[in-house]
C-alpha cells in the first residue's frame, strides 16, 4: 500500500458499512419529499405535444440555417434568428446509436433489456436525432443505421406526450407481417409528403456508412 | 404543408407539462451529531463542544469552530435552562398541514453555550411568550436519538 | 480570450478526504476535512483566505436544497464572498477556473476552492437523481437513466472508429491499479481486462467495471496571486491556462463520437498557456474518467490523441504512469472514486502533488513540468480544462 | 478590480404572476433579444456567459445543461452560478476584470409559477441534522428574524406595513410591475399572521420574469453609441450558515458585503452617497433591516423615516422606486438583477414615470431568502473617471 508520508496525508473520513448505515448502529434520519412542477411548455413544445396527440411528429424549419430541427423551437440556437415554420415529419428514421439497458432508472435490475436509442429522423436535417425507445425487435438484431418507424399509441390513448409514440420499430419489410405491435396502430403519418425536400435525408444513406 | 406556430395551442393539455422530482434521503448525523444524539438518547442531556483556543461551548456541537477552524478540545454538558432569543407562531407544518393549535418555535440560547437550539416551546400560551423569557428543556422518557428526544422547552 | 497582461495565479496548498461509499461525516464535515488539510499543507489559517469557491453537483445527492449555502460553513466561507459555480460533472475542474478569475480580477489575493459530494444519502439509489437531468417534457417521460447516455455515446464512439470493448477495458485495469498507490482511494485493485468484460452487464456496451462508483468525499485547493503565492510556498504550481465550453442542450443532435466541446475548451486553455504542441508539451494528464471510454474520448478531444487513436495508446502502455503520456496517475474516478465535483478537483490536487514531485509511489518519472486536468459534464456537453505548470 | 466594468445592455421580460405564453427558454430568449439590441451586440461578440439558477427551483438536475441555446452562446465559455444574481454579477464582472474577456452576458430568471410549493422547497434547504427534523417551514425563520429585529431596533409593525403601502404604490407607475396597488397600513396589519409578527401581506408575491444584462470592459463600454453604467463597487457575503450561530436581529451578510463594496467604490459615508437605492424587500421588515445594515440610516431610524416619506420617490433618499419585490413581484434569486436592470434605466434617464431626478449613483442590494444568510451589494454610477 501507499507511503503514509505521500500526500494526501491528513485524510479525514469515517467509512460506514451498509450494515452500520442501514441497521441502526448509527443514528440516521430519513426525509422524503416530492417537489411538483407544471412547466410551461411554451409555443414550440406545446405545438410538439399537440402534434403528438394528433399522431404527428413535428419539426420546425429554420430558414437562417436551412435546417429542419426537432424538437421544434421558436429560435435557432446557432444563428439566433426567429423560427416560425412548423413541419410534419414522416415518423421514420435511422438508429444513430443505441444501448441494451439491464437496469431501471432506480438502478434495479431487469431481465429483458430496455433499448434506448438516438433516432435520426427522416425529413429533419442531418444528424437531427431524438431520444426514444426501440421495441418490437430482437435486441440482438438492433444495429446502428437500422431503419425504424414510430409506433403510435391508439388515438384514444394519446395524451400529448413523447410517450404517445410507444417506441420505434424496424421498418417492416415489404410483404412482412407488420404486426409486431398488434395493440398499436402503425404510423398514421407515414406517407406525409409535406417535408421540405432540401432538408430531407437520403432514405438509403443516412448513416455515414457506419453500420455495424 | 407548413405553417407557423399556433400561438394558442389547439390542445389545452399541451400548455404545460406536469412532473416531479421525488427526493428521498437517509442522513447521518455526522461526527459531532452522532456523539450529541447518542448522548442525548442515553443520558437525556444536551452536550456542546469547546474548540481549541476557545473557552466557549458551542451549540449545536461542531466538529470544528466555524470561525477559527480549530478542532474539538472537549465536550461539556450544558443547559437544560435557557433564554428565548426570538420566536414565532407557526400554524402549519412544512407540508402545509394545519397544526391542531398554533405552536411556538423559538431559538433558545441554552445556558452555558454560545449559539443555541431551534426548538418548540410547550406548556405555555403563545400570547405569553416574550423575548428573553427563561425556559428549560423537557426530555422524553423514551428516546430514539433525534431532535424529538427533547419534547420541547417550557417556561422555567 | 486575450492572454497578455493577465495576473498570474498559483496553487499553493491541497487537501482531500478519503473517498468512501458511505461517510459518517456530514457534507460540512467532509468539506472541513478537505479545507483544513489544504490549509495545513500551506501553513495557512482560515483568516488568510479572502474568497471561497464551492463546487457540488446536484442538490438531489446531498439532499439539501441550495447546498452551496449549507456548505459555506465547512468551505471556510463565513463572512466571505463565496461563489458556487455549476457545470455538472465539469464542476470540479471548473471550480479552479472560478478561483482563477476571482484572483486574476485583482479583487482577491487568495481563494479557497472546495468541492464536496455526498451521494450516499440519496435513496433508494443515487442513480435515481439522474433521471431529472433530462428534458422534463420531451425526454424524462421515457424514464431514462444516466447509464443510457454513456452507453449511447460509447456505442457511437466504438462504431465510428471500429473500437472494441477490450481496447476500452484497459482503462479500468490501469486506473484501478494506479489507485492502489492513492491513500484516499475507494476502489484500487489489480484486475484484468477479462474481469472488466465479464463483470455484470449494465447497459450494453457498458459493464459494471467500466463505471466509476458513487462516493462521498471532498477535496480542496488553495489559490494565491503572484507575489502572495511565493511567500506561502517555494513550490507554487501555476494555473497557466484555463478553458471551458458548453455545447447545445439538444444533445441528441450532436456527433456523439467526438467531444468537440472538450476540444474547444482545450484550445482556449492551450492558447492562454502558450501551448502550441500539446502532445509534446503536456507531461502528465488527468482526463475525466467516470466511465472507461470517457478517458479515451477525452484524450482525443484534448488533441492528445488522434480521433479513434486513444485506445491504441492505452494498448501500447503510453498512458501508464511510466509511459510517454501518463494519464490518470492518481487512479482517476474509476480507482480513487467519484464524489462528482470532488473527483474533478482531486485531479487538480494530483497535478499539484505530481508537479511538486511529492506523489511518492504515484510519482510520474522525469520531473514533469506541465500538467493538464479536464472534466466533462451535463448532457455530454461541457468541457473544462486547466493547464498547470511548476 | 484590475479593469473597469460597465453594464451596456439590459433586457427585461415580465414581470407577471403567471407566464403560460412561453417556456423558460422562450422567456429568456425574449429578454436576451432586448438586451443585445440595447447593447448593440450580436451573439458573436460575446466572450463568455453567466447564468443564475438552482436545480430544484427549475425542476431539473444540472440545470446549466439548458442554458446556452436561448442566449446564442453555444460552445462559448458559459457557466451557472447556483446563487444570488448579484453573485452572478460578480462572476461576470470578475471575469471581465481579469482582462481575458471583453463582453459577457449575464442571465437570471424565475418561473416560480411552475413550482407547486416553494415554501416546502425552501424547507429542504434547512440543515437536516439540527433543523429540518423539527418539521417547521423554513419561512418561520422570517417571523423569528422580524421579531428580533423589531425588538432590537425599536421599529414597529406599523412601519413594516408602511413599507408595503409605499412599495406597492411605487409599482403603480412601473409598467413592468405586477403587483402595483393602493393599500393601507390597516389592511396590511389585518392580513393573516402567518408567522407572527410577520403577516401575509408583508411577503412579496412571486413573479415570473427573465433579466439579461450585457457587461463590458472599459474599452468596449466606451465605444460609440454605448451608454454604460459603471460598477463602482460590488461584493457579497455569507454569514453563518448555522441559524443558531446568527444574530437573528441583524443582516450580517449585508453589513459584510456593504463594507467591502463601499471600500471598492471609495465611499466613506453611505448616507450621502446615493441618489436612490433598490434594496431587498422579500419581506417588508427586511427593507428596514437592510437600510440600517447598509448604514443608510441609524438603527431604529428606518421605520420612522419610512413613515415620514423620506424614502418616497421625491424624498431625501428614494428607496425601491421600482416598487421592489413587494410591488413589482419577487423573482427569488433573480430579484437582485431585476433591481440592477431598473437602476440602469434610472441612471440612463430612461425610467419614464419612475424617473428620479438627477439619478447619477445608486445602490442595489439583495438577499437569497430563507433560510440563507447570503446577499450582495452593488454600487452603480453613470459617471466614468
Amino acid at each position: 500500500m501507499s507511503d503514509p508520508k505521500t500526500p494526501p496525508t491528513k485524510l479525514a473520513g469515517t467509512p460506514l458499512s451498509s450494515a452500520q448505515f442501514k441497521g441502526g448502529e448509527i443514528i440516521t434520519w430519513d426525509d422524503r419529499y416530492t417537489v411538483e412542477y407544471d412547466w410551461d411548455s411554451g409555443v414550440a413544445i406545446a405545438a410538439y405535444l399537440d402534434g403528438l396527440k394528433n399522431g404527428k411528429l413535428l419539426a420546425s424549419y429554420s430558414p437562417s440555417s436551412d435546417r429542419t430541427v426537432v424538437p421544434p423551437r421558436t429560435f435557432d440556437e446557432l444563428t439566433w434568428k426567429e423560427i416560425d415554420d412548423l413541419r410534419c415529419l414522416p415518423g421514420t428514421g435511422r438508429v444513430n446509436t443505441f444501448s441494451l439497458c439491464y437496469v431501471n432508472w432506480d438502478a434495479s435490475r431487469r431481465d429483458d433489456p430496455l433499448i434506448p436509442a438516438v433516432i435520426e429522423l427522416d425529413g429533419a436535417s442531418d444528424g437531427m436525432g431524438i431520444l426514444h425507445m426501440l421495441g418490437g425487435v430482437d435486441p440482438e438484431a438492433v444495429h446502428i443505421g437500422m431503419a425504424v418507424e414510430a409506433v403510435w399509441k391508439a388515438e384514444t390513448e394519446r395524451q400529448g406526450a413523447i410517450t404517445d409514440i410507444l417506441h420505434f420499430r424496424p421498418v417492416a419489410e415489404p410483404g412482412g407481417s407488420g404486426d409486431l405491435d398488434a395493440a398499436a396502430t402503425s404510423s398514421p403519418t407515414a406517407g406525409f409528403s409535406d417535408v421540405d425536400p432540401g432538408a430531407t435525408k437520403s432514405d438509403t444513406d443516412g448513416t455515414q456508412g457506419e453500420d455495424s | 404543408m407548413s405553417s407557423g406556430f399556433p400561438r394558442e395551442s389547439r390542445n389545452v393539455d399541451a400548455r404545460s407539462w406536469h412532473g416531479d422530482i421525488p427526493i428521498g434521503h437517509k442522513y447521518t448525523m455526522g461526527v459531532a451529531g452522532e456523539r450529541f444524539f447518542q448522548h442525548l438518547k442515553e443520558h437525556g442531556e444536551i452536550t456542546a463542544t469547546i474548540h481549541e483556543g476557545s473557552e466557549a461551548a458551542v451549540l449545536p456541537p461542531r466538529l470544528y469552530n466555524t470561525d477559527t477552524f480549530a478542532p474539538i478540545r472537549e465536550w461539556v454538558t450544558v443547559g437544560p435552562g435557557g433564554t428565548v432569543e426570538t420566536f414565532t407562531i407557526v400554524r402549519k407544518d412544512r407540508h402545509g398541514e394545519k397544526y391542531e393549535s398554533p405552536r411556538v418555535l423559538a431559538l433558545v440560547r441554552v445556558d452555558g453555550a454560545e449559539g443555541g437550539l431551534m426548538h418548540w416551546l410547550g406548556n405555555c400560551d403563545p400570547s405569553d411568550v416574550t423575548l428573553g423569557m427563561r425556559v428549560r428543556a423537557v426530555f422524553e422518557a423514551q428516546r430514539t436519538g433525534g431532535m424529538s428526544d427533547i419534547r420541547h422547552f417550557e417556561p422555567a | 480570450m486575450s492572454k497578455t497582461g493577465l495576473r498570474r495565479v498559483a496553487a499553493v496548498g491541497a487537501g482531500m478526504t478519503k473517498f468512501m461509499r458511505r461517510a459518517l461525516e456530514t457534507p460540512n464535515e467532509l468539506a472541513y476535512g478537505a479545507t483544513s488539510a489544504a490549509l495545513e499543507s500551506a501553513e495557512m489559517t482560515r483568516q488568510d483566505i479572502e474568497s471561497v469557491v464551492i463546487g457540488t453537483a446536484p442538490d438531489a445527492f446531498d439532499g439539501i436544497h441550495m447546498n452551496g449555502e449549507y456548505l459555506t460553513d465547512g468551505a471556510g466561507g463565513l463572512g466571505l464572498p463565496t461563489l458556487r459555480g455549476y457545470v455538472g460533472g465539469g464542476t470540479g475542474v471548473f471550480s479552479v477556473i472560478q478561483g482563477w478569475y476571482m484572483i486574476a480580477s485583482g479583487v482577491f489575493d487568495t481563494c479557497m476552492v472546495m468541492c464536496e459530494e455526498k451521494m450516499s444519502p440519496c435513496q433508494p439509489h443515487p442513480q435515481g437523481a439522474f433521471v431529472t437531468i433530462f428534458d422534463h417534457t420531451t425526454e424524462r417521460p421515457l424514464q431514462p437513466n444516466l447509464l443510457w447516455i454513456f452507453a449511447l455515446e460509447m456505442n457511437r464512439y466504438m462504431s465510428a472508429y471500429g473500437i472494441n470493448k477490450r481496447d476500452i477495458a484497459r482503462v479500468a485495469v490501469k486506473n484501478k491499479h494506479n489507485a492502489l498507490d492513492h491513500p484516499a482511494a475507494q476502489l484500487g485493485a489489480e484486475i484484468t481486462v477479462d474481469d472488466v468484460l465479464e463483470s455484470e452487464m449494465m447497459a450494453w456496451p457498458v459493464n459494471r467495471l467500466d463505471v466509476s462508483p458513487t462516493s462521498d468525499g471532498a477535496a480542496a485547493i488553495i489559490l494565491a496571486a503572484e507575489g502572495t503565492a511565493e511567500r506561502i510556498t517555494d513550490k507554487p504550481v501555476w494555473i497557466d491556462g484555463v478553458g471551458w465550453a458548453l455545447d447545445t442542450a439538444y444533445w441528441a443532435t450532436r456527433d456523439l463520437a467526438y467531444p468537440r466541446y472538450v476540444e474547444t475548451a482545450a484550445r482556449r486553455a492551450y492558447d492562454m498557456a502558450g501551448i502550441k504542441e500539446p502532445r509534446k508539451e503536456i507531461n502528465i494528464v488527468e482526463p475525466y474518467d467516470p466511465f472507461t471510454y470517457k478517458e479515451l474520448h477525452h484524450l482525443e478531444g484534448l488533441l492528445l490523441a488522434d480521433k479513434g487513436g486513444a485506445p491504441q495508446l492505452a494498448a501500447d502502455g503510453v498512458l501508464d504512469r511510466d509511459g510517454d503520456m501518463p494519464s490518470c496517475p492518481s487512479g482517476g474516478l474509476l480507482g480513487v472514486g467519484n464524489p462528482i465535483a470532488a473527483a474533478g478537483l482531486m485531479k487538480i490536487c494530483e497535478l499539484f502533488w505530481q508537479l511538486r514531485e511529492e506523489a511518492g509511489a504515484r510519482q510520474v518519472p522525469g520531473q514533469p513540468k506541465t500538467g493538464l486536468a479536464q472534466a466533462w459534464g451535463d448532457l455530454m456537453q461541457v468541457g473544462t480544462v486547466v493547464v498547470m505548470r511548476r | 478590480m484590475r479593469r473597469q466594468v460597465a453594464i451596456i445592455g439590459i433586457g427585461i421580460e415580465g414581470l407577471s404572476p403567471l407566464s403560460p405564453e412561453h417556456s423558460y427558454r422562450e422567456m429568456i430568449h425574449a429578454a436576451a433579444v432586448r438586451a443585445y439590441a440595447d447593447a448593440g451586440i450580436e451573439p458573436d461578440d460575446i466572450d463568455s456567459a453567466v447564468t443564475v439558477a438552482e436545480d430544484l427551483f427549475e425542476g431539473v438536475s444540472i440545470f446549466d445543461e439548458y442554458t446556452p441555446d436561448q442566449l446564442g452562446v453555444v460552445l462559448k465559455p458559459i457557466h451557472t452560478i447556483a446563487g444570488d444574481s448579484l453573485q452572478g454579477l460578480g462572476a461576470a464582472a470578475l471575469q471581465i476584470a481579469t482582462g481575458a474577456f471583453d463582453i459577457i452576458v449575464l442571465e437570471a430568471h424565475c418561473k416560480a409559477s411552475n413550482i407547486s410549493d416553494i415554501g416546502e422547497l425552501e424547507t429542504y434547504a434547512l440543515d437536516p441534522t439540527w433543523n429540518r427534523q423539527l418539521g417547521y417551514p423554513a419561512e418561520a425563520l422570517a417571523g423569528m428574524e422580524m421579531a428580533r429585529f423589531l425588538h432590537d431596533s425599536g421599529n414597529t409593525v406599523e412601519h413594516c406595513a408602511r413599507v408595503v403601502v409605499n412599495n406597492r404604490s411605487h409599482a403603480l407607475a412601473n409598467p413592468r410591475g405586477a403587483f402595483g396597488g393602493e393599500t393601507s397600513v390597516d389592511a396590511v396589519l389585518g392580513s393573516h399572521p402567518e408567522f407572527a409578527p410577520l403577516r401575509a401581506a408583508e411577503k412579496a408575491p412571486a413573479a415570473d420574469g427573465a433579466i439579461v444584462l450585457v457587461l463590458a470592459g472599459r474599452e468596449a463600454a466606451t465605444a460609440a453609441g454605448r451608454r454604460p453604467v459603471w460598477i463602482e463597487g460590488l461584493s457579497w457575503s455569507s454569514d453563518h450558515a448555522a441559524i443558531e450561530a446568527r444574530d437573528l436581529g441583524r443582516a450580517g451578510y449585508c453589513e459584510q458585503a456593504a463594507g467591502r463594496a463601499f471600500t471598492m467604490a471609495g465611499i466613506d459615508d453611505p448616507k450621502s452617497a446615493f441618489d436612490f437605492v433598490e434594496v431587498d424587500d422579500r419581506y417588508a421588515f427586511k427593507q428596514l433591516q437592510h437600510l440600517e445594515a447598509l448604514g443608510l440610516c441609524a438603527a431604529g431610524e428606518s421605520g420612522p423615516r419610512t413613515g415620514d416619506g423620506d424614502f418616497g420617490p421625491g424624498g431625501a433618499l428614494p428607496v425601491n422606486p421600482s416598487g421592489g419585490s413587494l410591488g413589482a413581484g419577487h423573482l427569488y434569486d433573480a430579484a437582485g438583477l431585476y433591481k440592477v436592470a431598473e437602476s440602469v434605466q434610472q441612471l440612463r434617464g430612461d425610467a419614464g414615470a419612475l424617473q428620479i431626478a438627477d439619478a447619477n449613483r445608486c445602490l442595489v442590494q439583495s438577499w437569497r431568502g430563507v433560510p440563507t444568510a447570503t446577499g450582495g451589494v452593488a454600487v452603480l454610477s453613470n459617471h466614468h473617471e
